[in-house]
């Protein structure tokens, strides 16, 4: 059994204005040094699969089609075993 | 041997106790103590209340069903199913999840009814937004409605927002939801028919909201205090598809009876169902779709997972039933069957864990409690009006009032809220009470959530009662018939004789206006144990009440229409200043007695108001309530952004000081606006009716002018006072 | 002529597309299951609002995946006439029949409420009765409707005239002011390069009767009729 | 400056209707070893401080006051130098 954890972020480019108004929150409740933020997903998978390598080409397939949306999202993932 | 700390800390008294032996004749086992405990609950078996609660009129205008979980009225063929529920303890505790699986249960009692949900209403109560808690409860509660009820594709059409000291640490989330049926495809919560399968559909069983019932819904909580695996989350997604499911496997004829598994769970669906069909069960746990592994069978008894149902299906009709639910990506397994005693019986891996018979679950002890009226109360009634100082600005007054929180517009809210969908809202949040049609027909009805806790505070009888006569008034202003009531009664803890007082009192207040109006109650709910260490929260009976509109064209709204048209008000402006948003807002005091109520003058100029909007003689109208006669002025001139019209007012008489006639809340009162040639006609009305009629001024203009004889004491442009109006509400909320 | 309307797991406006063809359009109008792979001789398909999945990874991330789709991504190719309305448009832009994605509001909660959208093209299949830069006011309803295409995405949509509805001021500015949820350039709505493909945010199903406080969707209806019957 | 990346996931307990919505799905595209998965956020934040160790500890804070729910949901993070 693999365990994965799958980062998915807004693009550089992309506006994110949810990071924007939490950057404010903190600003608020007195966080000044808390220059930049950015909200993203965290998807955690467990595999029935034992070859990191083949969870590796699969949770690619995966985030491809489904997870992330390449027009707006990056994606990064880690692999360990459980 | 159990120990009586087991069964005290599951909330059953030492005769409870004793009564379950009794009726046992033996010791209970644990999974038979817990379901005790849940069925006895003020929340399932109503032992505190019920007496009361008898005193609620089944009859009315219209033919009144009285469901197992819901109720409605028969207008021609249709059915309307609602029913008001609160999910104050969860929603103070994590307000997005337990305002949506609040909205979530409530609609639930309405589909299985056999009833599509097309409508909900929500009344909230909050302390003062001042505190950041506040502002987070809010925050959190309206996105929870706006999660679940958007995702739903039921639209969230009307409600009321109120702030008061009295909810710090227990705020109040009532949710209400309306369902229409064809009035012989309603469907029953029972289980009958010896060999009758029962069946478990919708999601897997987790251990959310163990002990949920008893400990969140029937005990004083102190804020910060570990309840957290008791959150549940909801899933509007399953829950749509249950519906479509549900409503699609009724549609066979092959369901013999149907219950959602709300509080309690199991317990409660399994004992009802059996109970209310006279019948016996036999439910096997291994059956049951669970999410975790290793779950006692009492957690499996008392799991409060959402988007679950039992449903009782006619033998050898079970694949049919699963192919349906299998078809929305449901489970429906069956995981019992209806027998010929009159037993609840629970086996896990075919051993017998609970043999209990049904009738002596669903039969909680009642109690008749002491009551006793407060000490304060005298004191706090008595308020010597010559020491209130009359103000010297009128303007600054009533910008303040149109700025305070429970007076400013909500649109915040509703426009989180879909509020379209389905198509039926003819009249849209922003009025008096939302008004949906009923496609097929040329009906509509219109839905309104009322209640002035300060009001039932100051004076619970006359408060209660006021919440039923200023519900109705909404909906007559709206065009319609006032027809039924649904309630949800929130009060603190009732073996306290003064919260018991106010309690029994509001309901004898609701039951007499109910009765005089001849508006049936047709469903309700009681939440007691509204307090925390900060206090207790004002007695507060939400009334939700519908009306019927017998032609759909003939709606009416809250906003001047045009220029040049003529004002009307109907009703009295008294010396009252007692219980009003005025005294609070503007001179910090919460005291003196409620506005009186006279359920004869109240019907009189109701009976006028809605005979002049069905003869299609009037443009607007709107009633005055929190801020009195000047607000609902002001309402009148900027409740409709895209067009807003000013009015000059330069007749009112009076026999009051200036300010008790302007922001006093006397009740009975509504502003009507018509064009010339109506006057007379609608004259003619109120004096049938034995209505006070006064002609107050004319619309027309960009500012609101009132004038006291000679002397303009209000003059506002609408601008000026919209923005006051529309953004505070937002801007608290923001902080 | 033969509509048919998607019904998804989660759509919630499916019975309402279907009602306002059937009883205001007056056309024979047939659900589509979305698992459905055969098309029956449809003229035009909707895909209807609501919240398909619960729209619980992204808005039409799985609906996107509906057995249905391919034979609507066929039905598409050869020219048929789908519209996407709300999540409709969204599962148009998963499937990449439209192009550019859908983002969260900026203010970041569900809004709904009567905006106005100005109508830009109208030689299309869908607007063909609007006149030129028509004021509609009709209702949206989302919570994801902040449109987003990259620079070339965008003037390549403006360049083919591809830019049907934008949101602008009840007097047709097209401003900050009036753009509810921050979609780029004011794009309410967006048609696919060949014509026969629109995907629009607002519910023209919300404002076909004049009881509901507009009639200016309607004419996206039977803009589609006459264009159907003139064919 | 250092970066931090937040974890934010639903305590183990409590029931992710997400997470199975999308297994489902993934099921559905043939992704069959896929055994759970559960949805969670990932908040990157940029702070304007160069010790870890007070990082750590305002990090602390801003998840117990505003970036977590600690009713349903455990965080954790992990520090880099950018
Ligand atoms: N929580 C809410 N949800 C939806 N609509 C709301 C809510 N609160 C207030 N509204 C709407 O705002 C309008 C004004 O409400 P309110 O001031 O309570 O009216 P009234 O005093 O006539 O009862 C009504 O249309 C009401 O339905
Ligand atoms: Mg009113």
């Amino acid at each position: 059994m693999l365990k994965a954890e799958i980062y998915i972020t807004l693009k550089k480019t992309v506006a994110d204005p949810q990071g924007l108004t939490i950057k404010h929150a903190l600003d608020s409740l007195g966080y000044k040094e808390v220059e930049e933020v950015r909200i993203g997903k965290l998807v955690t998978v467990k595999l029935n699969i034992n070859d990191k390598k083949e969870a590796e080409q699969r949770l690619n397939e995966m985030c491809k089609k489904l997870l992330a949306n390449p027009i707006i999202e990056d994606y990064s993932f880690k692999i360990e075993e459980v | 041997m159990v120990k009586p700390e087991v069964y005290r800390s599951l909330g059953l008294s030492d005769e409870e106790y004793k009564r379950i032996i009794d009726l046992l004749k033996r010791e209970p086992s644990t999974t038979e103590l817990a379901m005790f405990s849940v069925e006895w609950s003020e929340h399932c078996g109503y032992p505190r209340s019920r007496i009361l609660l008898k005193l609620l009129p089944k009859k009315g205008k219209y033919p009144t069903l009285i469901g197992e979980d819901s109720g409605g009225i028969i207008v021609d063929d249709l059915a309307i199913i609602f029913k008001m529920e609160s999910h104050n303890h969860p929603s103070q505790i994590e307000p997005k999840q337990g305002a949506a699986t609040g909205i979530g249960g409530i609609i639930r009692d309405i589909f299985t009814a056999g009833a599509r949900p097309i409508a909900s209403l929500n009344s909230l109560r909050f302390g003062p937004l001042t505190e950041p808690y506040n502002r987070y409860l809010l925050r959190g509660v309206v996105d929870g409605i706006q999660f679940y009820g958007n995702c739903l594709g039921v639209p969230t059409v009307a409600g009321e927002i109120y702030f008061d000291e009295s909810y710090n640490g227990n705020c109040l989330v009532n949710v209400m939801s309306i369902g229409v049926a064809k009035k012989d495809e309603l469907a029953r919560a029972f289980a009958r028919g010896v060999g009758n399968s029962i069946m478990y559909v919708g999601s897997s069983t987790g251990r959310d909201g163990i002990g949920g019932c008893s400990v969140l819904a029937s005990h004083e909580f102190k804020e910060g205090e570990e309840k957290r695996p008791t959150v549940q989350i909801g899933d509007p997604f399953t829950e749509k598809c249950l519906i479509e499911a549900t409503l699609e496997a009724l549609a066979t004829g092959h369901v013999v009876g149907i219950k959602d598994m709300g509080a309690a769970g199991l317990t409660c669906s399994t004992s009802e169902m059996a109970s209310v069909g006279n019948s016996g069960m036999e439910v096997e746990l291994q059956l049951v779709p669970r999410r975790e592994a290793d779950m006692e069978p009492w957690e499996i008894m008392m799991s409060e997972s959402q988007e679950r149902m039992l449903v009782c299906v006619k033998k050898g009709k079970e694949k049919e039933i699963e192919k349906i639910f299998s078809k929305w990506d449901l489970h429906a397994v069956v995981i019992g069957k209806v027998t010929d005693d009159d037993i609840v019986r629970i086996k896990d891996k075919g051993k017998v864990v609970a043999e209990i018979k049904a009738h002596s679950l669903t039969q909680a002890p009642v109690y008749d409690m002491p009551y006793k009226k407060p000490a304060y109360l005298d004191d706090l009634n008595k308020l010597d009006i010559t020491k209130i100082s009359e103000p010297k600005d009128y303007n600054g007054v009533l910008l303040k009032l149109l700025g305070s929180p429970t007076i400013s517009s909500k649109v915040w809210v509703y426009e989180q809220y879909d509020h379209m969908v389905q198509t039926n809202t003819v009249t849209l949040p922003g009025s008096d009470a939302s008004v949906l049609r009923l496609k097929g027909t040329n009906k509509a009805i219109a839905a309104t959530t009322d209640c002035n806790s300060r009001y039932c505070y100051l004076n619970p009888y006359k408060g209660a009662q006021i919440a039923v006569a200023e519900a109705a008034r909404n909906l007559v202003c709206s065009g319609a018939e006032p027809a039924a009531v649904t309630d949800c009664l929130n009060f603190g803890n009732p073996e306290r004789p003064d919260r018991f007082w106010q309690f029994k009192n509001c309901v004898e207040g609701v039951a007499s206006a109910c009765k005089f109006l001849n508006i049936s109650v047709v469903s309700g709910n009681v939440s007691f144990y509204n307090e925390s260490i900060k206090g207790v929260v004002n007695p507060t009976p939400t009334i939700g009440m519908i009306g019927i509109v017998d032609d759909a064209h003939q709606v009416c709204t809250q906003y001047f229409k045009k220029e040049k048209e003529i004002i009307i008000l109907l009703g009295i402006s008294k010396e009252e200043l007692g219980g009003s948003e005025y005294l609070k807002e503007v001179h910090g005091q919460v005291k003196g007695d409620t506005p009186d109520l006279d359920l004869w003058l109240e019907q009189a100029v109701q009976r006028t108001a809605l005979d002049a909007i069905r003869k299609g003689l009037v443009s607007s109208a709107h009633d005055c309530s929190e801020g009195g006669l000047a607000v609902a002025l002001a309402e009148c001139c900027i409740s409709n952004k895209e067009n807003m019209v000013g009015a000059v007012i330069d007749s009112l008489t009076f026999d009051a000081r200036k300010d008790a006639a302007l922001f006093g809340e006397s009740q009975s009162r509504i502003v009507l606006s018509c064009s010339k040639k109506s006057v007379h006609k609608i004259r003619d009305i109120a004096e049938r009716f034995g209505a006070p009629f006064q002609i107050i001024g004319r619309t027309g203009g960009k500012e609101l002018e009132i004038l006291v004889g000679k002397r303009k004491i209000i003059n506002l442009s609408v601008e000026g006072m919209f923005e006051r109006w529309i953004d505070s509400l937002q801007s608290l909320i923001m902080a | 002529m033969k509509f048919g309307v998607v019904v998804f797991p989660g759509s919630n406006c499916d019975q309402d597309c279907f009602y306002v063809v059937k009883d205001v359009l007056k056309q024979p109008v047939k659900y589509i299951w979305h698992k459905d792979t055969e098309l029956d001789n449809f003229d035009c398909i909707i895909l209807p609002g609501g919240f398909s999945y619960g729209d619980y990874l992204r808005t039409g991330a799985v609906a996107r995946f509906s057995p249905v789709m391919d034979s609507i991504i066929d039905f598409a190719n050869r020219g048929g006439i789908v519209i996407g309305i709300c999540n409709g448009f969204q599962i148009l832009l998963e499937s990449g029949l439209l192009p550019g994605a859908m983002l969260r509001n900026t203010n970041l909660h569900f809004i709904c409420k009567y905006v106005y959208i100005k109508t830009e093209n109208i030689k299309t299949p869908f607007t063909n009765l609007c006149k030129k830069n028509q004021i509609l006011k009709i209702p949206i309803a989302h919570n994801e409707g902040n449109y987003y295409i990259d620079d070339d995405g965008l003037k390549s949509l403006e360049k083919n005239g591809q830019i049907v509805f934008r949101y602008c001021s009840p007097d047709g500015d097209v401003n900050k002011e009036s753009n509810p949820n921050s979609a780029l350039a004011n794009i309410a709505g967006i048609i696919n390069r060949e014509g026969n493909v629109l995907g629009m945010m607002p519910h023209p199903e919300r404002s076909s009767e004049a009881e509901l406080g507009s009639e200016d969707g309607f004419l996206i209806l039977r803009s589609i009729l006459k264009w159907l019957g003139s064919k």
